[in-house]
């Protein structure tokens, strides 16, 4: 019968490989999540404590991760910051997109006059340079995590808000909108139902970028010598700070917080990837999730 | 009483599609409407729904003038009209499933109460299989979304329907049970209906008059007139 | 190398310097404080500095001529200098600068440094007096102070004119550009009334950032640079040699007296004992430094000898015990229900500070006084200095009544950031007084050797190192010298404090 | 000489929670070069999906079976389309060898992009044509030659009404003059006189030496250039016949097929009784038995497809008077 | 109604720029505002940033002193208004860090920094947008991965850090690019062959801190355009690869990466103070943290008049494009 014949379509490889790529992402985040959790709980860190004695020790057994140059082991700091910068990153991305989609979804989908009032508004709010505005709230409080939150959320919201209202505007024209619009849709109907959910790739992607973003912003401000105290552990100091390092020839305290940043900006972009493709699936990608 | 009174339409304010034209569909009446392809059947059908602004002239039904288009339109006199779209691709919200699509006019317009069977129920009356319902558009035929659509067209049960080359894809055996399911539909609730299309034969079969979009009292120039463009244009061979 | 900027290209030029610094001055004219301790490259002062910080005569002929009641310098003037303008120098100019920096309509913030002065005068072309209010000892200090030309400044807007960036002066360099944030560019003055200087284009790359410096001068791109000593470590090759400047740069934790417990002279003495400072030489400053035990250096002649403190945790631990600092559950000291425990705050982004207030902290921890570390700009830390400790810096080589009457004297506490601590010591402020006004050099080694066992006996401060600054530079030059430098350590330190001396190899 | 020859194409579609679609199951036909053969059958029954599978582009959760050869002409050798990699498809076959007008046209073109620039863009790709005049020209003359109006040339697919979409797609389709054109619905939204001026132009395109399946539903069209026609059910071939036999007399064989007819509007109007079966859970023999008046027991097995007829019961019309379909013959076997 | 041959949409178009150009102006009046009364709000105090160092020891009598002689001690209404009455008449005050007229301070900056940023900019859009494509191409595949990868690594990697990297890599190991200034160290004019080498680093660090946005975003409209059915049509023509890329692809899936242009401005003058710092880049984004820290009030405004009127003018050609890119859009706001 033809239906024996039907050999193995390569999108069945597709799609192993893609759950293979869900199952590691979800693992790390779930992973990295736990750490944060519930190390720091078990095993209480001190911020303030040096050990000149053990000063940048290489990775061994008793430093996973090694120790940096006043002698603190970088594995548990690497924990501590990943708290400090995932609740940093994850709370500005909240933010940023929730207001971002908001805003542009109200003006491209209201249009006319509003369109225009609110997009003028969002313009004078860019072009408030962003470090600025951060060295500023910083400074209006003490450094700390919170600060950087509101600084980053506050200020990327309009680029999220740009992208929603121009990919609305082009949603808008749309024949099905019209067939909603005759279905007695409301506005804010027609937003939640038809246009957000068209645009929410966009704003997801905007906020899976927005995490390492933050982290940037965080280390760029400690840069500055405005972010979180520097002894503070984060993963934007820990990497700020371990430059110095570096150029002497120890690569450890670069490399671990390095890796603490990038592995879980990549688990939730793969996490979000699959995510987005359960709810926007196409033709292609139907079968490979 | 539906009475579309000389309109003039379009997309350029300075070449109206549409142009006075004037059509009215007696209570419970079908008309069909017939006419050469891009001479403006559909936006006048848009019109007649609701969806489009008319540059001029007025749009009555049951003798209320109609007092917006689009969002501007009292949601009671949106509903009024069941719309099934030319072409179905489009008019498909490609993320909702069937089933969403059908029920999406109960939710929006707030009955979430038992949307969803009320929506097989009706699915089930345009002769759509409930295996259909949990796909998305894409993943069914033409044929089927666009029963899909007139299922959504009729759940919320208007006083006037407007199919706009409802069965232009359609086989004849689909078309022929559409048609009857149509005709069920305004047997029940004495709807009025508006059918554009290009089949005489159909139309005649299907409507209490057909008319002629010559005959709407539209003058209309240019290239999308009953003249077969071909003539005009000097590059054919 | 780097092409065009390499060491190739300028191996030839032996007469091109290129050297990397940190800061950036604000404006580079004198009247607005630029240069005001010496080495001014574009300027002169009067006096100026030798390698040892012995006064020279430079725009003077001699020192000064002081009075019995040392209320009255003269000092008489070199002949035939020219400003690189051509015009003479003379005693107008000397009297326009000082006059200037003292109307307070000029945005001057040192001029309390010269508020001695009452007057000054021109006595003909080349003699100058200047009349103080009070005696004032380390006076011919202040007087290395960069002369800017009358007929120039004096024409302009003392503040925003022209002269603020285009400066012109009788020094041995003339600025050629000052791209601000880039570099600051100068040329060899041939008419130098001191010798045309060897080194004709001697160039000063703004760098803000330790580590860009540090690679920049690994790719050739400097012939010199500051830089930390962990990154100066690494140059240890043929081409460069590393001086390590002494300095009076200090690091030093506030203990205010309106804190009830740093303000416990116990408690003081305690933290006193219990520090590592050798610790902390070793490990943050990578051996670059020396402990500290007051605002003198240990090598410094004005140092009191014995006045050194052996880190002693356990002397330290007896020592609160006998105080009544008793031990509680938490592993902290408390006595009559106050906690031993109080805020430390840094500069944020200070990386040296940090690992200072990190330490101490530590050492503190041990003792059983908790100190928690909070990192802050000024701005914020400025309101919390009356209460809160504050790892501060600080240092002025040329005269101890420079750095230790602002730092002790109890009347100037909290004036800006003078006597953060509030320091209150009737013994200290005596003889910091003695030793301004007395002009023998016994009585006023005396009193401040008063002043360093005040501060045994009653330690305000916690000194924790003075700090060498670390300099890398090409071996071409040839063997070079550094003056023991201040805390500020700007334009006018390093081995390039005399560039106008070097003579490079061919 | 066959231009292509289908041999037992199956294709499926893998749900995530349903059992398979079976789209098209074990089609086989061929077709002749000059010839032009009507695909008919009800909504859903597998035409469109059939097509895209002669071009392979079906979607990524399809699987197929089978083989469908394109003949080889000039240089380029004879393909296996369903066998084929996708560059060869892309490089060589699609646009050039094998053509197709698409379902939904409007949804087939690029929304950002005028229609002059599609037309252009495919001339330059598939004839070659370079220069702006020349390109000009053979642009305007592509779209005169489906009675596109110059004048809509600009425009953007949304500011097109249906019919102007069909013919901007039947005009893009014509451009590379492929051996085998696929047409899914060309004339939907056309009115009559459109519709023969387009089939007519598609079946002089055709000539001699190229072949048209034509997927329609416009029997009136199909009656007008097909000769012969083929009636899908439920993804499978029931009956292929003679155009002029399936039209006039005997008419049609197969019940379904008959039933189609009558439910033209010019005769009964009356649709087939009962609704398409479900391709996810096709019963095991004919599908057509639980529409079917003269469903019996036999019906339980699958009918073969012999003499271009899939049924245990055709109608039975004076057979000797039909030539048995030459064509239909060949496959079955 | 016969449309011409389309030339583009002026009347719309500068329709649209002269509203814009309308709400500019309190839109700038606003943010000028903003700025004097956040800097006021502030704990940043304008006379010990200018007292810099000096100011640790000074005096408060000399820092009363200092505040009444910059002016500083005003209301920051009054301050403003005189501001900016000042620049309509084109004087823009003096900075008090800078020493200098603020107009000198950005006259001989802004080339620089407006040079950097440019450069920079188009770099980031053209490697961001073939990288995007390139991944988008095979989803899942290695070089989308590996785009996928570097895109977020380079988002979260400090520009600083990019930047010391970079140095090192160029300027030390390789010793292919000077490490830093706008020229050489030792050198004192400006030739255009050492600015070409100078400014190429930090160029291309800003580039690399800027293209996540635009690889990533590109790879998604792309990504999902290729699903599509315009994307279908456009293969069934039998277009080559790379105009169905290109053409169609990324045509439809650009309006976000359009988006961007106008909503990167802001990110681009962030990365440019880092970048400016770094590399001794005597620009005037790195004048503006200093403004800020040093509660400068002309220079802080003029230099946000600039930036904001970077931003408006990356908005405003961004919504241009996006109406000519999607007539969907239209030019409507
Ligand atoms: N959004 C639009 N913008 C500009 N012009 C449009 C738009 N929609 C339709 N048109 C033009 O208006 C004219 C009438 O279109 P309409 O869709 O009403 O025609 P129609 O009579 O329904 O034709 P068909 O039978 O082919 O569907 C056509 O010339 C078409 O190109
Ligand atoms: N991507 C898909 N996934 C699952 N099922 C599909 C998919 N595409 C099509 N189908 C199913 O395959 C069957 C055949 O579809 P096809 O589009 O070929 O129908 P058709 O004969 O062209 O009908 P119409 O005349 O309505 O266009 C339909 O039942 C449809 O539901
Ligand atoms: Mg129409
Ligand atoms: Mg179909």
């Amino acid at each position: 019968m033809a239906d024996l014949a039907l050999p193995t379509a390569p999108g069945r490889v597709a799609r192993t490989a893609r759950t293979w790529k869900l199952r590691i992402s979800a693992t790390l985040v779930a992973g990295f999540v736990l750490a944060v959790l519930l190390v720091p709980p078990l095993v209480g860190l001190d911020e303030q404590a040096v050990d000149l004695g053990a000063k940048l020790l290489p990775p061994s057994l008793d430093h996973p991760f090694g120790t940096d140059d006043v002698g603190r082991d970088l594995l548990l700091r690497c924990v501590y910051g990943l708290r400090v910068s995932l609740l940093v990153g994850v709370v500005a991305a909240l933010v940023a997109t929730v207001l971002g989609t908001a805003v542009g979804a109200a003006a491209g989908a209201l249009g006319g006059w509003t369109d225009r009032l609110v997009m003028r508004c969002v313009d004078a709010f860019s072009s408030v340079p962003h470090l600025l505005l951060g060295i500023f709230i910083v400074a209006l409080f003490r450094p700390g995590v919170w600060p950087v939150v509101v600084s980053v959320g506050l200020t990327h919201w309009v680029s999220t808000a740009r992208i929603v209202r121009a990919e609305i505007l082009s949603l808008r024209a749309r024949p099905y909108i019209d067939a909603a619009v005759s279905g007695g849709a409301s506005r804010l109907r027609l937003a939640r139902r038809h246009l957000i959910p068209g645009v929410l790739p966009q704003a997801g992607l905007a906020a899976v970028l927005m995490i390492p973003h933050a982290i940037w912003h965080e280390s760029a401000l400690s840069f500055l010598g405005l972010g979180l105290p520097t002894h503070q552990a984060s993963l934007g100091t820990l990497v700020q700070s371990a430059r110095g390092t570096l150029l002497a020839g120890d690569w450890w305290p670069t490399l671990f917080p390095g890796l603490f940043i990038i592995v879980p900006t990549l688990a939730i972009a793969g996490l979000a990837g699959a995510w987005r493709e359960r709810l926007n699936p196409r033709r292609r990608s139907e079968l490979m999730l | 009483m539906l009475e579309l009174l000389s309109l003039t339409a379009g997309y350029d304010r300075r070449a109206p599609v549409v142009r006075d034209v004037t059509l009215t569909l007696a209570p419970g009446e079908a008309v069909g409407l017939l006419g050469p392809s891009g001479c403006g059947k559909s936006t006048l059908a848009r019109v007649a729904a609701l969806l489009h602004r008319p540059d001029s002239g007025r749009v009555v039904i049951d003798g209320e003038p109609a007092r917006g288009y689009r969002h501007r339109a009292p949601r009671a006199q949106r509903t009024a009209f069941g719309v099934v779209f030319q072409q179905p691709r489009q008019s498909a919200d490609p993320r909702l499933r069937l089933a969403d699509l059908i029920a999406e006019p109960l939710r929006a317009t707030g009955r979430p109460e038992g949307a969803a069977d009320k929506a097989a129920e009706t699915a089930d009356t345009v002769g759509l299989g409930s295996d259909l319902l949990g796909r998305r558009p894409h993943e069914v035929s033409d044929g089927q979304l666009q029963r899909a659509c007139l299922a959504r067209a009729l759940i919320l049960r208007p006083r006037y329907l407007v199919c706009d080359e409802m069965t232009a894809m359609l086989d004849a055996s689909t078309t022929a049970a559409l048609v009857g399911v149509v005709e069920e539909y305004r047997r029940e609730t004495g709807a009025a209906l508006l059918a554009v299309g290009h089949d005489r034969v159909l139309l005649d079969r299907w409507c209490d008059r057909t008319v002629e979009w010559s005959e709407l009292g539209s003058r209309h120039d240019g290239l999308a007139t009953a003249k077969p463009p071909a003539e005009q244009s000097p590059s054919v061979r | 190398s780097a092409p065009g900027g390499g060491t190739d290209a300028k191996g030839s030029a032996t007469g091109t310097a290129v050297v990397g610094i940190a800061y950036e001055p604000d404006s580079l004219s004198p009247l607005l404080g630029y240069g005001k301790d010496g080495n001014s490259k574009i300027f002169d002062g009067l006096l100026t500095h030798d390698e040892k910080l012995d006064l020279q005569p430079a725009l003077a002929t001699e020192l000064p001529e002081i009075s019995e009641d040392g209320r009255t310098y003269t000092f008489q003037l070199r002949e035939g200098v020219t400003f690189t303008d051509g015009k003479p120098f003379t005693a107008r100019d000397v009297v326009f600068t000082y006059e200037t920096i003292l109307d307070p309509k000029t945005n001057n913030a040192s001029r309390t440094e010269l508020d001695a002065v009452e007057s000054v005068e021109a006595k003909g072309d080349h003699t100058v007096v200047f009349h103080l209010k009070y005696p004032y000892a380390p006076f011919a200090e202040r007087t290395v102070l960069p002369i800017a030309p009358a007929h120039i400044a004096g024409e302009q807007d003392v503040n925003t004119g022209d002269f603020t960036t285009k400066p012109i002066g009788t020094g041995p360099y003339e600025l050629v550009g000052w791209s601000k944030g880039e570099k600051l560019t100068f040329k060899a003055n041939p008419d130098y009334w001191g010798g045309a200087p060897k080194i004709k284009n001697f160039t000063m790359a703004i760098i803000k950032d330790d580590d860009v410096r540090a690679t920049r001068l690994r790719s050739g791109d400097l012939d010199g640079a500051i830089l930390p000593p962990n990154l100066a470590k690494a140059f240890k090759d043929g081409n460069t040699a590393t001086y390590a400047a002494k300095s009076f740069d200090y690091r030093v934790v506030t203990l205010p007296t309106g804190n009830k417990v740093t303000g416990d002279t116990d408690i003081r003495r305690a933290l006193d004992l219990a520090v590592d400072r050798e610790a902390m030489v070793d490990s943050i400053l990578d051996g670059a430094g020396k402990p500290a035990y007051g605002p003198v250096p240990t090598d410094s002649p004005w140092f009191t000898e014995g006045t050194e403190r052996a880190h002693d945790l356990k002397a330290a631990a007896d020592l609160l015990d006998e105080a009544g600092w008793k031990k509680g559950k938490d592993g902290v000291r408390a006595k009559d229900g106050v906690r031993a425990a109080f805020p430390l705050w840094y500069l944020s982004g200070d990386k040296l500070r940090q690992d200072h207030a990190l330490s101490y902290a530590s050492d503190a921890k041990k003792l059983g006084v908790e100190v928690k570390v909070q990192a802050g700009t000024w701005e914020v830390i400025q309101p919390r200095m009356p209460k809160d400790a504050v790892l501060a810096g600080g240092g002025s080589p040329a005269d101890p009544d420079f750095d230790q009457y602002t730092l002790l004297k109890s009347s100037l506490a909290g004036d800006g950031f003078n006597n953060m601590a509030h320091y209150d010591n009737p013994a200290v402020d005596k003889a910091l007084e003695k030793g301004r006004r007395s002009g023998e050099h016994t009585d006023r080694q005396a009193a401040y050797d008063t002043v360093q066992r005040e501060l045994v006996k009653n330690p305000g401060y916690t000194f924790l190192t003075h700090i060498d600054h670390v300099y890398v530079v090409d071996k071409r030059f040839g063997t070079l010298t550094t003056q023991v430098e201040p805390h500020d350590h700007g334009l006018a330190s390093g081995p390039w404090w005399n560039v106008e001396d070097w003579k490079p190899a061919k | 000489m066959t231009v292509l020859s289908v041999r037992g194409l199956t294709v499926r579609f893998r749900m995530r929670e349903s059992a398979p679609v079976r789209a098209v199951t074990d089609v086989s036909f061929d077709l002749a070069a000059g010839e032009c053969l009507a695909l008919v059958g009800e909504s859903g029954c597998g035409k469109s999906v059939l097509a895209s599978a002669l071009l392979g582009l079906l979607p990524g959760n399809a699987e197929t079976a089978g083989s469908a050869l394109l003949a080889g002409a000039g240089d380029d050798p004879a393909t296996d389309l369903i066998a084929a990699d996708e560059a060869i498809l892309a490089r060589t076959v699609r646009g050039r060898r094998v053509g197709l007008v698409p379902q939904s046209p409007a949804a087939h073109l690029t929304p950002v992009r005028t229609v002059r620039a599609h037309l252009t863009e495919t001339v330059r790709r598939l004839t070659g044509t370079r220069g702006r005049d020349a390109l000009r020209t053979a642009t305007e003359a592509a779209a005169a030659r489906v009675s596109f109006p110059a004048g809509h040339l600009d425009r953007h697919p949304h500011e097109l009404s249906g019919g102007l979409a069909q013919r901007a797609a039947t005009a893009l389709a014509l451009v590379g003059d492929a051996p085998l054109l696929l047409a899914d619905e060309p004339t939907t939204g056309l009115d009559r006189d459109l519709v023969d001026r387009t089939v007519d132009e598609l079946r002089r395109h055709t000539g001699a030496t190229r072949a048209l399946l034509m997927i329609t539903h416009d029997l009136a069209a199909a009656a007008r250039i097909a000769d012969r026609v083929a009636v899908m059910y439920a993804g499978r071939l029931v009956e292929i016949a003679e155009a002029d036999a399936f039209f006039g007399t005997p008419g049609p064989r197969h019940p379904y097929a008959r039933g189609l007819l009558d439910a033209l509007p010019e005769r009964a109007f009356r649709p087939v009784p009962g609704r398409p079966p479900e391709l996810a859970a096709l019963p095991a023999g004919c599908a057509f038995a639980a529409r079917c008046a003269h469903a019996d027991t036999a019906c339980a097995t699958q009918p073969p497809l012999t003499g271009g007829l899939a049924c245990h019961h055709p109608h039975t019309a004076p057979a000797d008077l039909v030539h048995p379909p030459q064509a239909a013959e060949a496959p079955g076997a | 109604m016969n449309k011409a041959r389309p030339g583009l949409p002026w009347i719309p178009m500068a329709r649209m720029t002269g509203r814009r150009l309308l709400f500019a102006v309190p839109v700038l009046l606003a943010v000028t505002f903003a700025v004097f009364a956040v800097a006021d709000a502030s704990p940043f105090d304008p006379v010990k940033a200018y007292a810099g160092t000096a100011g640790l020891t000074a005096s408060q009598e000399n820092l009363d002193q200092l505040r009444a002689n910059l002016g500083v001690d005003q209301p920051l209404a009054v301050r403003w208004w005189e501001w900016i009455t000042g620049a309509l008449t084109g004087d823009l005050g003096h900075s008090a860090v800078m020493r200098q007229p603020v107009a000198d301070v950005i006259a001989e900056r802004i080339g620089w920094s407006v040079l950097l940023a440019a450069l920079a900019f188009v770099v980031a859009v053209l490697a961001g947008t073939t990288l995007g494509v390139l991944a988008a191409r095979r989803r899942g595949s290695l070089v989308d991965r590996a785009v996928t990868s570097l895109a977020y690594t380079l988002e979260a990697a400090p520009t600083f850090w990019l930047g010391l990297l970079a140095v090192w890599l160029f300027a030390l190991q390789l010793g292919w690019l000077p490490a830093g200034g706008l020229t050489d160290t030792g050198s004192t004019t400006v030739t255009a062959g050492q600015l070409t080498t100078h400014v190429i680093l930090p160029a291309a660090v800003l580039a690399a801190s800027q293209l996540p946005w635009f690889a990533l975003y590109v790879r998604q409209g792309v990504g999902d355009a290729l699903d599509e059915d315009p994307v279908r049509g456009a293969r069934a023509r039998g277009l080559a690869e790379h105009t169905v890329l290109l053409g169609h692809a990324l045509r439809s899936g650009l309006l976000p990466v359009l988006t961007l242009i106008g909503s990167r401005v802001p990110e681009l003058i962030t990365g440019a103070l880092l970048v400016e710092t770094v590399f001794s880049w005597p620009g005037i984004a790195a004048a503006t943290v200093q403004a800020a820290t040093a509660v400068d009030f002309p220079l802080l405004a003029a230099t946000t008049v600039l930036a904001t009127a970077a931003v408006l003018l990356g908005n405003l050609v961004a919504d241009l494009l996006y109406g000519l890119a999607d007539p969907r859009v239209g030019f409507d706001g």
